[in-house]
């Protein structure tokens, strides 16, 4: 059994093996082995070289690693949070994600680290960042839901050409648990998965929803409702047919993320599915999603702020119930 | 007023010097306590919410400043200035609220631990981004002079920051317009697990002070009496017109970054080495060679402040969460 | 007749005229009177105190303006080009937006400047930031369309004792002129406006795109469609009671604008329409917008990119149709 | 080869320097004459898409640097680098197509001007965000250090970039890692209408060396031998492992900030003042003094340049506008 944690450890390490291109840099990984340990033993295992501890400077990593991925290297940025990408902001959206298109050079780089709320981190320790990604074009968006995906997405995002984003949620870090298979094996990026069949209604989502969902689907199954989920895993480029395909099937949707409502991703699903789906809805395609605040810090305010289960099960009910 | 401030009243006899050490004592030793309490006790017990950084060795720094201070002048504490709140009348409770995400922490529940502020205080709250307070406490400095004041902004930081790009921005645009800016860095030798030698090349943060064309100094951090002539040396810089003025306050952080962190990258001698330089200590042996305290004086003291934290910290655990009805308050001004 | 530019600097030379804490920040705004000369003649008239130039830094001047108004002054900060608000993405997105949440502190101040294509600025000199930070609570997001839309928000924006970002169009400052009322008015944030009436179906839109949809909608009147355009001027918050009026009377909707597609804020609009206005659509919500690509420079590229009133025309023809 | 070109190769006779002095000539003639085409007569007749941005009495810049360069290292020229493009074999065809928006451009019409790049040529293109190159040349020093070569990257940049967080993050992080990197500044002493004095508050750009603990010199930008010496002095010093190397280029902008601007705020005299330092002219005074070039030559030549010129804008006006058909390519690696 591996954690998410591990798994994501694991696949890293994979790719250090077979590639010697690849190599780690940011805060407090090397030595320390990053805050929350992911990249605990890879010094001893690759030296120095290849597992890079930086200043304290987010522009400057992630500017580093686009300089060294222009040179034909692979390097695994982190964010000791992913909040803090918002320092290295204008590297990530105007040079990484616009060099290709621009004079035709390649930027094989991830950005990775832990995002996402339910620690008790507050503002600052608990975005979900990925929306201000989704809206760049040349970048590509990660967010696994589980170990497994979590190890074929990371080894994809390295050895993809192209700029990835890897949102890593910090709630799964130890909290979910799956045996993975020997050997090498990779989750093509820009594919969605259908984690549970269904025929009453659509949850489309991503992350900690995918696990909010299941739970909630459970409930529902013995109210004789059945759920599907879909489980986007890579946010951009989106995966529109898996998505459309199961709201043709059932006529109802959910789009459920725990990034706030406003802005969000919700609305691009929203949008493509009013365009393209319209013929097949049976009710109003719905949004779940965290209010539109800050991050609040007490657990009393961060439980009411958070998407859950409850919350998707009551809205569930809601929209079978049109 | 609590017994233990009355450690700061010496009705007659002892003259300023003596004065001002019982004022270092009180707020090094509260602000000891208070994180004591909370690194501990609270967080062993789980009662603290999100992460615990103290400043255990470091706390003459935000009192030598702290006291350096007018009240109208503003203060950017960064997490490890625990002692600028209770100087400006922040409560331990307040604080142990705060700690534990109550409705009686300085942000009401809404943020945790240092990310406290006060605008009737002059407190301005950081955010997490480290360095991110230098431009802000520039622009700070520009509404003092801008409003003709002859107040200073007073921006507080770890070595960790002068790394960042918002440190060089803010710096380069004070110096550039002369505001009235003090910079105070904590250097404690490591950025959470990073030691100096792989943030700088360059041997001090005050080596930086000509990059800016500004002056810049180094201090003994564990030695209060020093941190704070060189905090007033560099108020009466800005007050006078004269720019922004950096002081570099050599120190060493005694705990690891945060209350999870072991420290084990941090070479063992090294703690010991520090705890010889522990600045209360430096400061009460002072004290009682100078006469400026009885040794009674200090028990009592102590004695004293456990009974103040311990008072605060039951206010604090009875002190209700927030309402959940709030959540969406105040995200912009209520209309009217 | 007031040219849109023109609007915007009597706006704030009004502003500046009626509080003493209004003042400028920026790069090239004082001596030199900024790159598009917003603030031509504002050093003069106001003194280097209230009109100031600073190096070149925009992390810095935005955390500035950030100290100042916490310190109850009201900056405006010029990006000498909103796509530079990248370089101060962290002061803007984690420090102005969430002061006020976290600890009931007043951020006043606007950061405004040009955005916007059609000028051959190529990849960083046309960008539309604005769906970042839409997508942030906290912070207001303003782009008038018009003169007098344009001085009314800046002297709202101003007043406002929110952050506020303002979106200038760049290649409206010298394009559109009108009439402005003598003296002192405002227009208030958060309120769109029916810019013209119509019964068919609706564009919601705002920026460039309120031109567009004028354009094509004189040319629908000819073939005897009638098309209802609401320009919707603040982008956050969002006047979704205008927006929903709008599709409930018409029953088909264009969401119009300039900036790319994925991500932008047709999605959100579309979420809003497809939950709270379900029963009134009579065809799928439409959108228009850039595609996800960087802004090329080329102008014959850079006029494929951009929307204009032939696709709108297009689109609204199809939909009718539908 | 064209008949230009043969002003470098001298067959017998002169020595090294003479030889250097004829490149120093040919690129920084070609460089004013592409940029002088480009700003004075393509742009005024609306055949330049977008920003005009010429660096006339600056090529001694580009030009001595570049020329201290193995083809191997690797380049991040910035607005007022172009002599760079043409060393590296970018042919000034390319150039005007460029600016002209053609498919014939470095870019192939999407991107302008002097955002040029390509990675066989070892060139970086930068982005308009100014001082956003310097982290990713350090990135770029970094990969040339991790694969086992000794070369360098070199990071130009103005004095404008030096105000810009970007700069000092990569700075400092290539000075902790010993990165090979030669950051050459620019300082024409304005950033657009910013005068120096307004953008930093010490003397020299120099001056920041020691904040980084790398050398810093500062070199006459108007003197292509100087800047080319102090440019080999700063790449062996890179090569050798010894981290990071800063030279100061002080000249003069001897236009607007771009075709645009007038340049009102700068004082007239300046302008006269540095006309007498224009590097072009103090070049060829050498060269006829030493007699490593005859005058005869130096017209042929100047004619020879004109001819390549008009040539090169003749091919880029009849070079195609790109397809629009291929406007969503290569935002992404094709799917194979
Ligand atoms: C921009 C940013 N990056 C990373 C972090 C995570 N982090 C928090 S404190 C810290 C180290 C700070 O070191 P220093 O400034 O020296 O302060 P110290 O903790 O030593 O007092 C780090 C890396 C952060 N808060 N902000
Ligand atoms: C981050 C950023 N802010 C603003 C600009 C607009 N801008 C372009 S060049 C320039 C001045 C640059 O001055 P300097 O670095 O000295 O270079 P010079 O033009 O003098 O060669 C400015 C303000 C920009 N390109 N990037
Ligand atoms: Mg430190
Ligand atoms: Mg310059």
């Amino acid at each position: 059994m591996a954690t998410y944690l591990e798994a994501i450890r694991e696949g890293i390490g994979e790719e250090m093996e077979r590639d010697p291109g690849v190599f780690l840099i940011g805060e407090d990984i090397a030595v320390y082995g990053g805050a929350f340990k992911i990249t605990a033993g890879m010094l001893d295992r690759f030296g120095e070289r290849r597992v890079v501890d930086t200043p304290l400077c987010e522009s400057g990593i992630v500017g580093a690693a686009i300089g060294a991925a222009l040179m034909g290297l692979r390097p695994v940025a982190e964010m000791q949070f992913m909040d803090f990408i918002s320092c290295g902001f204008d590297q990530v959206v105007n040079f990484a994600a616009k060099c290709r298109y621009r004079w035709n050079a390649p930027v094989p780089m991830v950005i990775r680290g832990p995002s996402g709320g339910g620690t008790h981190g507050g503002p600052f320790h608990s975005q979900n960042p990925e929306a201000w990604f989704f809206h760049t074009p040349g970048l590509k968006v990660v967010a696994p839901a589980t170990p497994y995906d979590a190890k074929g997405l990371i080894k994809s995002s390295i050895r993809d050409n192209d700029p990835v984003l890897f949102f890593e949620h910090k709630a799964l870090y130890r909290r979910v648990k799956e045996d993975l298979p020997a050997g090498d094996y990779t989750v093509p990026i820009g594919k969605a998965k259908v984690v549970r069949e269904g025929k009453d209604l659509s949850v489309i989502t991503y992350g900690s929803g995918v696990h909010m969902a299941l739970e909630a689907a459970e409930a529902l199954d013995r109210e004789g409702v059945s759920m599907e989920i879909v489980d986007l895993r890579t946010l951009l480029p989106l995966d529109e047919d898996t998505v459309l395909a199961s709201v043709r099937k059932t006529s109802r949707v959910i789009l459920l993320h725990e990034d706030t409502l406003t802005g969000g991703i919700g609305g691009e699903l929203a949008a493509r599915i009013a365009e393209k789906a319209f013929e097949f809805l049976d009710a109003p395609v719905v949004r779940i999603a965290a209010p539109d605040t800050p991050v609040p810090f007490s657990p009393v305010l961060e439980e009411a702020f958070l998407p859950n289960a409850r919350k998707v099960l009551e809205k569930a009910r809601w929209l079978c119930a049109y | 007023m609590s017994v233990a401030q009355a450690v700061m009243n010496v009705a007659e006899g002892p003259g300023e010097e003596a004065h001002l050490s019982r004022r270092f004592l009180y707020y090094m030793s509260l602000m000891r306590e208070v994180e004591d309490r909370i690194e501990r006790k609270l967080y062993r017990q789980s009662k603290i919410v999100g992460g615990v950084y103290v400043a255990r060795g470091q706390e003459a720094i935000p009192v030598g400043v702290g006291l350096a201070l007018e009240p109208e002048d503003v203060v950017f504490p960064s997490h490890r200035d625990l002692a600028i709140y209770l100087m400006r009348g922040v409560g331990p409770r307040q604080i142990f609220a705060q700690y534990m995400g109550r409705i009686g922490g300085l942000t009401g529940g809404r943020d945790g631990n240092m990310h406290m502020g006060d605008l009737k205080l002059n407190i301005v709250a950081i955010i997490s981004a480290i360095g991110a307070c230098v431009p802000v406490a520039a622009g700070a400095a520009l509404a003092l002079k801008y409003k003709g004041t002859n107040n200073v902004a007073v921006c507080f930081f770890g070595d960790g920051a002068t790394s960042r790009g918002d440190w060089h921005e803010g710096i380069n645009l004070a110096a550039v317009q002369k505001l009235p800016l003090v910079l105070v860095c904590n250097n404690n030798q490591y950025a959470y697990s990073t030691p100096i030698e792989k943030q700088m090349a360059c041997a001090n943060v005050a080596d930086r002070g000509p990059a800016y064309g500004i002056p810049a100094e180094i201090v003994d951090g564990n030695d209060v009496f020093a941190v704070h002539e060189a905090a007033q040396r560099a108020v009466a810089h800005a007050r006078d017109g004269l720019g922004p003025y950096l002081i570099e306050c050599k120190t060493f952080r005694m705990t690891g970054h945060s209350a999870h962190d072991p420290a084990d990258y941090v070479p063992k001698e090294l703690f010991a080495e520090w705890e010889q330089k522990d600045p209360i200590r430096r400061l009460l042996e002072r004290m009682l060679d100078s006469g400026w305290i009885a040794p009674e004086d200090v028990s009592r003291h102590y004695d004293d402040l456990r009974k103040e934290v311990d008072a605060a910290v039951e206010w604090a655990e009875a002190c209700p969460y927030p309402d959940p009805a709030t959540l969406l308050d105040n995200v912009y001004e209520p209309r009217s």
